[in-house]
């Protein structure tokens, strides 16, 4: 069974079409990087899979779960950092992390919180509120929120932006210990190097469908950039 | 399914046909009604646009219903469009209402129900088509549109009792409609009245079907867009086999 | 079951605290609430002729505003570094959310009022502090926490949100108002219990009809 | 001072730019007036003889409810992807940004009101489309805006904006809303220049007072 | 005379004093890179420079030009790219830059956008409302706004942060253009090699002092992290 299996999502804005038959699947324990020049879809991918906006057209399932029939469990066996750190700015960082926990309905919650601060290297704020954190530490406590249910699968947005080198070294930690565990990780970076270090398998997305898939072995950076630039003859406003 | 529509609809010459001969009917037919004078004609344009409004919002949610239901696009053309018409009649009621009232209530306005009823109705039916108009465009759009819908046409009749109760409550100084509208012309008030009720509710279906068929139209020109960037898309995908091969 | 109503309390629980956080806007809202009285205090001059006549109406009304403005703030709250969608990537159904959302507004309304209805007895002194009141008052709230949520939920992904949520909640609502104002003026007027026993079955009528509708109904809401 | 024109003008006309983008919220602005208007109409039940009573006290406060609103929003609109900063960023004195969001708020309040004392004054019918009304109903919209900008300027930085703002300003103007009441009842009861003059002189001085004040703290205000 | 003068500031948020003694200067043509882990005030200091916030004391000097007597005019000579783009969501890129130009009070405006357009990479979404832009458009939009006055001194907190690498080059040509012209560039980012790259000196702040300062030339990214650790006993939960 695969962790994750994308079927011909289509996807449009108004006029334009953004994803046009997104197509690929990652086995359990796969780390994935997906690639793509600014607006070549990856935020709108990214949440599409962690079902908080409907695809025009195309299924998703995670770990054989169906994410327009049983939406729950699939969710339940996910976590998200996406652009905005998605917590509550006038609660402590601890608090969003009990309110989130509950919500998962998580056992043992205050060793869980400690846990996962270690991981990410926010035990210094736990109880400062999440307004006051600068950017970075606001970056860590939303990657604490995704990894506190311990999902199969990870969804991460340009997750290294902002965090300075040592909560980057932190971040590859995390990654190691998914792919040894048998977890499944996909992320979008724009710092190719780096991506293609620490995944094993890179997609790049271009003018709106999988332009290059390929594991990350026999890869360099200026075969991504490559890819990057279009294939079609150019349509719309698209890119 | 269009089919279904097209047997409710009725070609525009009939209606226009039924529409001429209501207005003769109204202006040259019926006699003046004594008490009231020549303002008490509006009573044959006014009751069947007041009937129009209200027959809309019911069209409206149960279009709105069904498109929740079979998830079908035609569904929610119907319930916009109808929307869009039934607005329109809920304002001529309002307006027609309240040329009425002016010289046979000397007020413009009183807190009859019938009243305050149309006046509410014509707010939700408002309120839905700016919630169509501010949402961001997608299915969710024409969910919640529709969850207004219904709502708004299951409030209707629990607002008409609680005006009417609330305005037992408290009597107008004036008396409201149904006030003297026994009067000096007995049967003919009758047929003129239900003449054009048919051809008001015909106008209704028509102008509905012409808002139909537009957003349709509208509707099929995105699908043959979004289709021929696929095939674009399905094209390049067989080149790139036949490159690799 | 048990489950369910853990997440709810969570939730609920959730907007208590960030309300009492954010300078305690219970507070906040019952003094605009009194402010939305003394505008009409000044705007109608009361007499003790028309303080029974036009008092119900005010009291009401204003509530109803303090309603509207307490459900922006209780989705604005969200819309901030948008948390809904951290509450939608919870494996709970939706529907959960909605009622979490629902139960704290419905804490909110409850806590204005029990500042500002007082208050009004006073300033207009009519003696409102009566069971019926009570009961009216508890419907009224549930009624607006019901319809309001499910409109502020549907408002916030619209632009004009602050606007938007008004022009569809009070429509829908004037019978809850008018079931509210009339009832509370048989009261103040002494009326008999049957006069306001048909009001209050209108309320009650009204609350049972929407909830069952917006259970129902909120599924559809929050997947985009 | 041509330059000084020109921002005030590129702010406010950007202003109503955004509005007009959200689709003509001035539309829903004074649809929510009407709501209001409405709500009273149920609240306090019209009738000839007190419609004059009261219908002058309904209209302005209406229009102070939708006033409201419609500042929320003018900087709900800034601090969406903080936009303020970016104004207070340019070097232009603080004062112009001031003046510019005033402008705006003048033109949408103007607007709204455009479209709701025309209907008010059918729905009660009261004759008050005259010209006593045109002035000042124009001293109100230049008093509301020139303290709303002020006060919804101030409340941006406060958590529980969308309270704050009426907390502030509805007791300040309350002077402004009395003057606009007893003028308009004044006028509906066809009363005496002298009576309605004092009135509008009493409006007049606020304005001229509180603009003079509010331009000269706004400065303050903006700076962290 | 100096580019850039910071003399002693200091700034608090409640109890944690984040910024203390911060001191230093920059000559004009000079690229200078601020550095230090999350958190460490670097944000905070730009938001300061750019007269957004007041610091609690010390002062600071624009070309000559303090910030506290003539702002007006030490705006004038500034640009800023902070963390949030500061751009209306409602309207399209041209509309934002064109308010903005006015503001400043710029001639042909329309020549001026389409240059600095082409500059940043966002020609193709002038016309799209910012709010439909993807995250790095929003950044390049944002870049615009700052470049459109010419101004002297140029604050970027983490410019490439989200950009893809053909922005990323994009950025870099600004860079030495501004150098080559003999304006002054005072950045953050969290890159490090990058940045070494990229400036002439690099400015590492610790404990919310200026914990060292020197030119690029004599360092490497093991010098810039070991200055990240703290120069004293820590002390309450300030990092
Ligand atoms: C749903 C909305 C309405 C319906 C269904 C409705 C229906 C009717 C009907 C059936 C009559 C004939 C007299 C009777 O049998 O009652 C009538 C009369 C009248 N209606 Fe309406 N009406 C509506 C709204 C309005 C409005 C908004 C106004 C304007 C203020 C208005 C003003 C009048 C007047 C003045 C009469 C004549 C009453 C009289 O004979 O003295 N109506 N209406
Ligand atoms: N709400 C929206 N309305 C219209 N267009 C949108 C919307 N959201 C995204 N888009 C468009 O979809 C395309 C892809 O956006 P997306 O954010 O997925 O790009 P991305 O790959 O994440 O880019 P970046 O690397 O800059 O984050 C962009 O062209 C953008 O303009
Ligand atoms: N409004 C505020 N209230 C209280 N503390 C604040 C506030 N803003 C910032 N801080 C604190 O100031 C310190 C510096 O914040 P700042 O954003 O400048 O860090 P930074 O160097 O930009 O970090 P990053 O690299 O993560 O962006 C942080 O510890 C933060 O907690
Ligand atoms: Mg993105
Ligand atoms: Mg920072």
């Amino acid at each position: 069974m695969f962790a994750l299996k994308v079927q011909d999502v289509v996807k449009s804005f108004a006029e334009v079409m953004v994803l046009r038959r997104i197509k690929f699947s990652l086995q359990p324990g796969e780390v994935a990087v997906v690639l793509g020049a600014n607006g070549a879809g990856k935020s709108t991918l990214l949440r599409i899979l962690a079902m908080l906006t409907q695809p025009d057209s195309g299924s998703i399932y995670i770990y054989g779960k169906d994410t327009n029939k049983n939406g729950p469990e699939a969710r339940a066996l996910t976590g998200s950092v996406l652009h905005s750190p998605m917590l509550y700015a006038d609660m402590s960082v601890r608090e969003n992390l009990t309110l989130f926990a509950e919500l998962y309905r998580l056992k043992n919650i205050d060793i869980l919180i400690e846990k996962n601060a270690v991981k990410v290297g926010i035990q210094s704020k736990l109880d400062h509120r999440v307004r006051t954190l600068s950017h970075g530490f606001q970056k860590r406590a939303a990657l604490a929120r995704a990894l506190m249910h311990e999902p199969q699968l990870l969804l991460l947005d340009e997750p290294e932006s902002g965090l300075d080198s040592r909560s980057v070294s932190h971040l590859d930690n995390i990654v190691e210990e998914y792919r040894s565990s048998g977890r499944t990780i996909l992320m979008t970076t724009h710092i190719i190097e780096h991506a293609l270090e620490i995944s094993d398998k890179a997609i790049v997305i271009t003018d709106g469908y999988v332009h290059l898939e390929s594991t990350t072995t026999c890869l360099n950076k200026s075969n991504i950039l490559s890819a990057y630039s279009h294939a079609l003859p150019k349509t719309s406003g698209d890119l | 399914m269009t089919k279904a529509i097209n047997l409710l609809v009725s070609p525009i010459a009939l209606s226009a046909v039924l529409m001429g001969t209501t207005l003769w009917l109204i202006f040259v037919w019926v006699p003046t009604e004594t008490n009231q004078g020549a303002v008490q004609r509006i009573l044959y344009l006014h009751v069947p646009i007041a009937w129009g409004a209200m027959m809309g919002i019911v069209v409206v949610s149960a279009g709105s219903f069904l498109y929740l239901w079979k998830k079908n696009e035609i569904w929610d053309r119907l319930a916009v469009a109808s929307a869009e018409v039934g607005v329109v009649f809920g304002g001529l009621a309002l307006l027609t209402g309240m040329i009425w009232a002016r010289p046979v209530w000397a007020v413009w306005w009183t807190g009859e129900a019938k009243l305050t009823t149309t006046l509410i109705l014509f707010f939700i039916y408002v309120a839905y088509l700016m919630f169509r108009a501010y949402f961001p465009p997608g299915t969710q759009r024409q969910r919640l549109a529709a969850i207004i819908a219904i709502i708004g046409a299951i409030d209707t009749p629990i607002i008409y009792f609680a005006a009417n109760l609330w305005s037992q409550a408290h009597p107008p100084l004036i008396t409201g409609p149904a006030a003297d509208s026994e009067s000096s012309l007995g049967t003919s008030l009758g047929v003129v009245l239900l003449a054009s009720t048919i051809s008001f509710t015909l106008l209704f279906i028509l102008l509905v079907k012409i808002r139909y068929k537009i957003r349709k139209s509208e509707d099929e020109i995105k699908q043959l867009k979004q289709n021929h960037e696929l095939d674009s898309v399905k094209l390049h995908n067989i080149s790139q086999a036949r490159g690799t091969s | 079951m048990r489950e369910s109503l853990a997440v709810i309390w969570a939730i609920g629980r959730k907007d208590l605290l960030l309300e009492t956080r954010n300078k305690d806007i219970i507070v906040a809202v019952s003094a605009f609430a009194l402010l939305v009285l003394m505008v009409f205090t000044f705007a109608i001059d009361i007499n003790q002729i028309n303080a029974k006549l036009t008092g119900p109406g005010i009291l009401w009304a204003s509530i109803a505003f303090a309603g509207v403005t307490g459900l922006n703030r209780a989705f604005a709250l969200e819309l901030e570094g948008n948390t809904l969608e951290a509450l939608m990537l919870a494996p709970i159904s939706r529907d959960l959310i909605y009622v979490g959302k629902m139960f704290g507004n419905f804490l909110f309304l409850t806590a204005s009022q029990i500042i500002v209805i007082p208050i009004f007895a006073v300033l207009f002194n009519l003696a409102v502090l009566r069971w019926e009141i009570l009961v009216i008052s508890l419907l009224t709230t549930i009624g607006f926490s019901a319809i309001g949520t499910l409109f502020a939920a549907m408002s916030m992904r619209v632009r004009a949100r602050e606007v938007m949520l008004p022009l569809l909640f009070l429509p829908v609502v004037t019978p809850l108002i008018m079931a509210a104002v009339e009832s509370t003026s048989h009261v103040v007027n002494d009326g008999s219990w049957p006069e306001i026993a048909q009001w209050i079955q209108l309320a009650l009528a009204f609350d049972i009809a929407f909830i069952v509708i917006s259970a129902f109904i909120f599924q559809q809401i929050l997947e985009d």
